[in-house]
């Protein structure tokens, strides 16, 4: 038994503070919340040539092939700094979909080039219909020529709009089946939403009578089902990890402010229903990180416990991430009310995360079908 | 026992309702949130309307027609601003400080010249008032203001800064707590002022707030020179004036609140039955169901509990710290019910307003923002849980509070 | 508009203050909690003559012809000194169910014995397989020659062991029927069960082939729904005063040992764990008061709110009592713990109502269920 | 990083449980929740149990060889913890105060003669303890102790009265804070005895709790006679014994919880799904199935912050205030997922233990009622969340208990 994270993790951690303090400020943030694109290319190739992109892809497609919680570390900084761009869309649901679910070559020609971050991916998961509901896939994929035509609309897909392609789970005949959609392909329509968290943009997806061959078919038809469930646990637990740190974050903003502010000639801080607000706050973002852990380390090491684990991370890191913030207001006051402080901006993210890739109620229904065997 | 209206107030409602129903103002859509995005826009409307009301007879129906009021008991004020509240809430956010505040204030405490020059000016829509109390180091800590007006003859020379002064950029005037007396203990020293915005000295910079918009403001007061004749009662009793008045028309909040909340009920309800959740309305899913009933039992606590308040006031009860239950009832049970909401639609619910994709014109998603300041103005829950504890339930002040007094 | 308790009310409400406080206090409670019976002739007598039992029988049946909220007035007394015995079952369901399905005939057998506080009755509803379900009533009632026969489990029945009738929903050919069963009818059996509650005895009743006439069914073959609604949305609000009850008592308990216990050199209300924690009870008691008087009020005077309106009030008031009278405990620490200390009845209380007569998740689904029209 | 036991720890685990097949008492019923009813029974079954383990080789698995324990580390004694816990925990109850605070207590700062004295014959079950620290006036405020020990020679003459002193009345021995200095400060001047509870002068009765049984005790020392000898450390070091050493034994506390629940996860799964609901198994409810895996949740939580917690020790960390943490994990969810539990039973949830309409036996009514002491004992969650706030997160203290130090 051994957890902690181990020296390269903690240097990981730190480089990985280092450059989101340096490179990626409040400024940046700011910036990019309100920008169509969402990143600049610069900061995007930095993060490449550090190996970011690289981490979870195996070394015979050009990746450093290290576990989930090696990049956990790192999203948990980019969680601590609300680090916009589509990140998290290439190296969990683009990437993750496509490590899962293709076949060698496909690995081969798409994976050397995400982990160089020359290409970036994402997954088109969520229907109109679907709400928070992550099962609920009715797009049809129907068999014509030699491949497939997909006609119909995907939602809330993160970061389309800076796609090079879209990993797309449809119903062929056969049952689910996984479709490598690339962003140049004829009657495709990508649209931008205005969302509340303007960290990660989300764009509506329009297949209208999109034809791709054979060499498209991530999984074979009717295979779907256990690839796109193992990418999408393994994005859950890496949207905890982002959760962990952004809560950690606001924690310390609204602990601090704590000691500082004074009201009643005192630090607010002294006052129990403020002391036990961040006391409770600390709790709760120490228990995730321990949930947070045991998550991704069970998704490469405990496969019989890795989807138990993913769903209650998720259902237990998103909510509090949502407390955290909301709390961490609360102690701000008026300041923490403000478009000018930056508490905000992990509010909104930390909706966002709840919101995505299956929701707390949806988590949970799975949770107790699990148990109940 | 009887919750009815009598026969003439019933009448009375029926009567304006129909009338709002033809004087809304032209292009008015229900099923929007915001019809005037754009602030200035808004004021204008307020404004507009406003007069309406005041033109047909429905302005100030507890104010003495002396002034411009109508004369009525607060009944039938209580239907008015419910009506609205549940028609065109909108329509009434400018005046949110100018009715609950300002004019409550000067007709209570105000001398005949106050009254007879301000009151039938808020009536008639003609001046939007705003409230100068909240200061950087003064939240919760109301009394700790350091707004210093200073006797120059018949003048206050006025420097200072406030914040959370909300409409202030649309406001003409501003009710404007300063300290006269630095000497004083901290709520001795205090002194009740209406401030004219357009005196020279006084800036104005907006606050953005976390839903984008700017409703609150900065405001920077550099040697403006204040009238004495426009201080509201004594030097020095402008703690008094401010905590006291308000509660009279606190049950107005309350009433207004609730009325919509329960406007919102009905919207989360057609919200729950269009939104889908696995393909299936999310209304037929018995766990958002829980949630939603929730919503309004919440809602009904606040609805009835405010009644009972109102009623117990018409029968000459006098308001106490007790009306703190009120703010929280509507404050709390916000921030569930538009988290609820968001909850029901999903990541759906992260769409703001602006696209074909909206919910409902995005109206729960800047709700759910705004609603996170509810805990937080107009006294945070903790500042009503400790006036509770204190002075409803006789609990000692902690040490240090204490020492302070 | 006029929402306070009139005069009368307010003598009504003294008198029975005075009354349990002479009569039924905690050394009456803690005897009858671990008592067979549950209550003394004697009080059962003298509550009578006072005639609790006859105030919302008709004028016409020798009661007194008050409305719910008259009674309720008392009822919030009894919950304030955890009154224990028949006092409920009699008044809200035997008696409420008998005047709500009951022909002219039987109420003028029954009801003016039941006024008199000569005989009592309760309502057998639940079925083992019901739950916190109010609506699942599948007891067959098969005609038999000019009568019925009852065959099957009622469980959870208040005070069946002191009753001298059951009101009984089962399914005949043409639908739910009321039968009013007397407690000699050979077949039937009853047998009290260990319940955390002593305060109310609930019973498991079996009907080995109960025989009943024509002139025992209450409501006519499939008219037995309207009826049993009508009485039992009277009888949770019923509750809902015995709640608010409780729950001030817990509250004032809590809030006077805020005051005078010491620790850190203070009192522990001036801690705002503990103060704050007062006023929250404070907040939802007086609430619970508010919603409570419109559902009494509504059940005589707006049948058009009053489904509605029960439904709210049993689902707020149940809960608030749980969660003040749990509350109470916390803030008075081990001697809240302790059995010597009178607040853990009020737990039990509470706990009691909360599942009694359909639990707060039935009631929200129900609220659901109105709201969705 | 790595959740799993060693292969040789896992061989040691195996080889336990299929011991612990064998060595159950006879007649021990797994779905009973209590095989003793009766206190004394317990007792007995503990005392027998523990030696059996000792005989066995499984008692102390920490503990050095030489006072009669294993010495093995933690992990072993995590692994014989949690598979009781799992499998047996109402034979554990008897010794919480022994192994969770006396035990490490005599090891940690006893001499060499109460080491070699107590320690063997608490790991072979001839002696029970228990803990003497609440008063009736030092309840949160744990200091304020105010029984009196007199140094009279080599003795001390010890008057004074203790409350919630757990299994008093089955216990040989107590742990006992004590004042020795009355004009010391507060905290400055306790002092840490080890009481025969057979001395002439101590008096025991009985405090019947919520649940109706009586676990805990007052404790009466009327002129008691104690050998200096029994004094651990020196006069005055009291506090800081009694805070230290628990902090080292408190990871096996919280795994014997999380295995605890684990079970209890268990136990509610099986009910949902035999109780009925609408005529339907709870578990098909959608509504308590999001309650079922709230509570699974709440579970982890505790079980994996315990293990990151153990690991963090196993590598040398010294455990801090944060452990507070843990106190607050596994007693608030225990009062939520008891909740939860009665919720799903319906009206059913009202019967007790001991009718054939008993669900599980009334584990689940007893159990509730417990959990109501939990945020009580062993230090309230507003004192743990001063800790925390105070200790790990370095907030100010009020400014009342601020002045006392």
């Amino acid at each position: 038994m051994d957890i902690k994270l181990n020296d390269d993790q903690l240097e990981i951690s730190r480089q990985a503070r280092r450059f989101f303090e340096n490179e990626t400020p409040m400024e940046y943030v700011r910036a990019m919340f309100e920008d169509e694109k969402g990143f600049t290319d610069e900061i995007w190739g930095k993060m490449a040539e550090l190996g970011w992109t690289a981490m979870c892809i195996p070394e015979a497609y050009d990746g450093l092939g290290l576990e989930l919680l090696d990049l956990a570390v790192v999203l948990e900084e980019m969680g601590r700094a609300v680090v916009p761009g589509p990140f998290f869309s290439t190296v969990m649901l683009g990437g993750g979909g496509l490590a899962e679910a293709g076949s060698d070559a496909q690995k081969k020609e798409f994976l050397p080039r995400l982990a160089a971050g020359e290409i970036r991916g994402t997954l088109a998961l969520h229907e109109p219909d679907a709400g928070g509901d992550l099962d609920y896939v009715r797009m049809e994929a129907k068999a014509e020529g030699g491949g497939f035509v997909l006609e119909g609309t995907k939602v809330f897909v993160p970061d389309a709009h800076v796609s090079d392609f879209l990993v797309v789970p449809a119903l062929a005949k056969d049952g689910l089946t996984l479709f490598l959609v690339e962003s140049g392909a004829s009657g495709l329509a990508v649209s931008p939403l205005p969302t509340m968290d303007g960290t990660r943009k989300l764009c509506v997806v329009e297949f209208g009578g999109v034809e791709v061959g054979r060499d498209a078919v991530l999984a074979a038809p009717g295979q779907g089902n256990a690839p796109l469930d193992r990418a999408l646990r393994r994005a859950q637990v890496g949207l905890c990890a982002e959760c962990v740190g952004g809560a950690q974050k606001a924690m310390e903003v609204a602990t601090e402010y704590a000691q500082v502010r004074i009201q009643f000639d005192q630090p607010i801080g002294a006052f129990q229903a403020i002391k036990h607000r961040c006391a409770q706050m600390y709790v709760e973002v120490e228990s995730a990180r321990s949930i947070l852990y045991w998550a991704a380390w069970a998704q490469d090491h405990a496969e019989e416990e890795a989807a138990m684990a993913a769903s209650v991370a998720k259902a237990y890191c998103s909510e509090m991430f949502t407390r955290t913030a909301a709390s961490a207001i609360q102690v701000l006051g008026g300041t923490g009310f403000s478009w000018e402080h930056d508490i905000h901006f992990y509010l909104k993210r930390a909706k966002a995360n709840e919101a995505a890739l299956g929701d707390p109620v949806y988590h949970r229904e799975r949770i107790a079908g699990l148990l109940a065997g | 026992m009887d919750y009815r209206f009598s026969p003439e107030e019933e009448a009375f409602r029926q009567e304006f309702i129909s009338w709002l129903d033809d004087n809304l103002p032209e292009g008015w859509d229900p099923s929007r949130y915001q019809n005037y995005p754009r602030d200035d826009e808004l004021a204008a409307a307020y404004r507009a309307f406003q007069k309406r009301l005041f033109d047909a007879g429905y302005a100030g129906m507890h104010y003495p027609k002396e002034y411009g009021g109508q004369g009525r008991g607060l009944v039938h004020e209580v239907i008015v601003m419910q009506t609205l509240a549940n028609q065109c809430l909108e329509l009434r956010i400018p005046g949110v400080i100018t009715f609950g505040m300002a004019a409550p204030t000067i007709l209570y405490c105000g001398n005949e010249e106050q009254k007879s020059t301000y009151i039938p000016r808020i009536l008639d829509g003609t001046h939007i008032w705003c409230q100068g109390f909240s200061e950087p180091n003064a939240g919760s800590d109301v009394v700790n203001v350091s707004t210093r007006a200073v006797r120059d003859g018949d003048h206050y020379i006025v420097n200072g800064q406030k914040v959370w002064t909300s409409y202030a950029h649309l406001a003409d005037y501003c009710i404007l707590l300063v300290r006269t007396d630095p000497d004083a203990k901290k709520h001795r020293g205090l002194s009740y002022l209406l401030l004219d915005m357009k005196l020279p000295g006084v800036e104005i910079r907006p606050i953005k707030q976390i839903t984008g918009d700017a409703d609150f403001n900065e405001v920077y007061m550099e040697d403006v020179r204040v009238p004495v004749s426009m201080r509201v009662g004594e030097e020095g009793d402008g703690w008094r004036i401010a905590i006291t008045t308000l509660m009279f028309e606190r049950v107005l909040g309350d009433a207004t609140m609730a009325a919509a909340y329960e406007r919102n009920i009905e919207r989360m309800t057609q919200m729950a039955s269009r939104v889908r959740r696995g393909g299936k309305p999310v209304i037929e899913n018995p766990v958002f169901r829980q949630q939603l009933a929730q919503a309004y039992v919440e809602v009904m606590v606040l609805k009835y509990h405010g009644l009972r308040n109102l009623s117990h006031q018409l029968q000459g009860g006098i308001p106490g710290p007790e009306g703190s239950i009120g703010k929280l009832l509507w404050s709390e049970p916000n921030q569930r019910i538009t988290e609820a909401a968001l909850a029901m639609q999903g990541p759906g619910g992260q769409v703001m307003r602006g696209s074909p994709w909206s919910i409902q014109d995005g109206f729960w998603q800047y709700a759910f923002l705004r609603a996170k300041g509810n805990t937080i103005e107009a006294g945070t829950s903790e500042i009503q849980r400790n006036i509770i504890g204190e002075r409803v339930l006789g609990l000692p002040k902690d040490s240090s509070r204490a020492a302070r007094q």
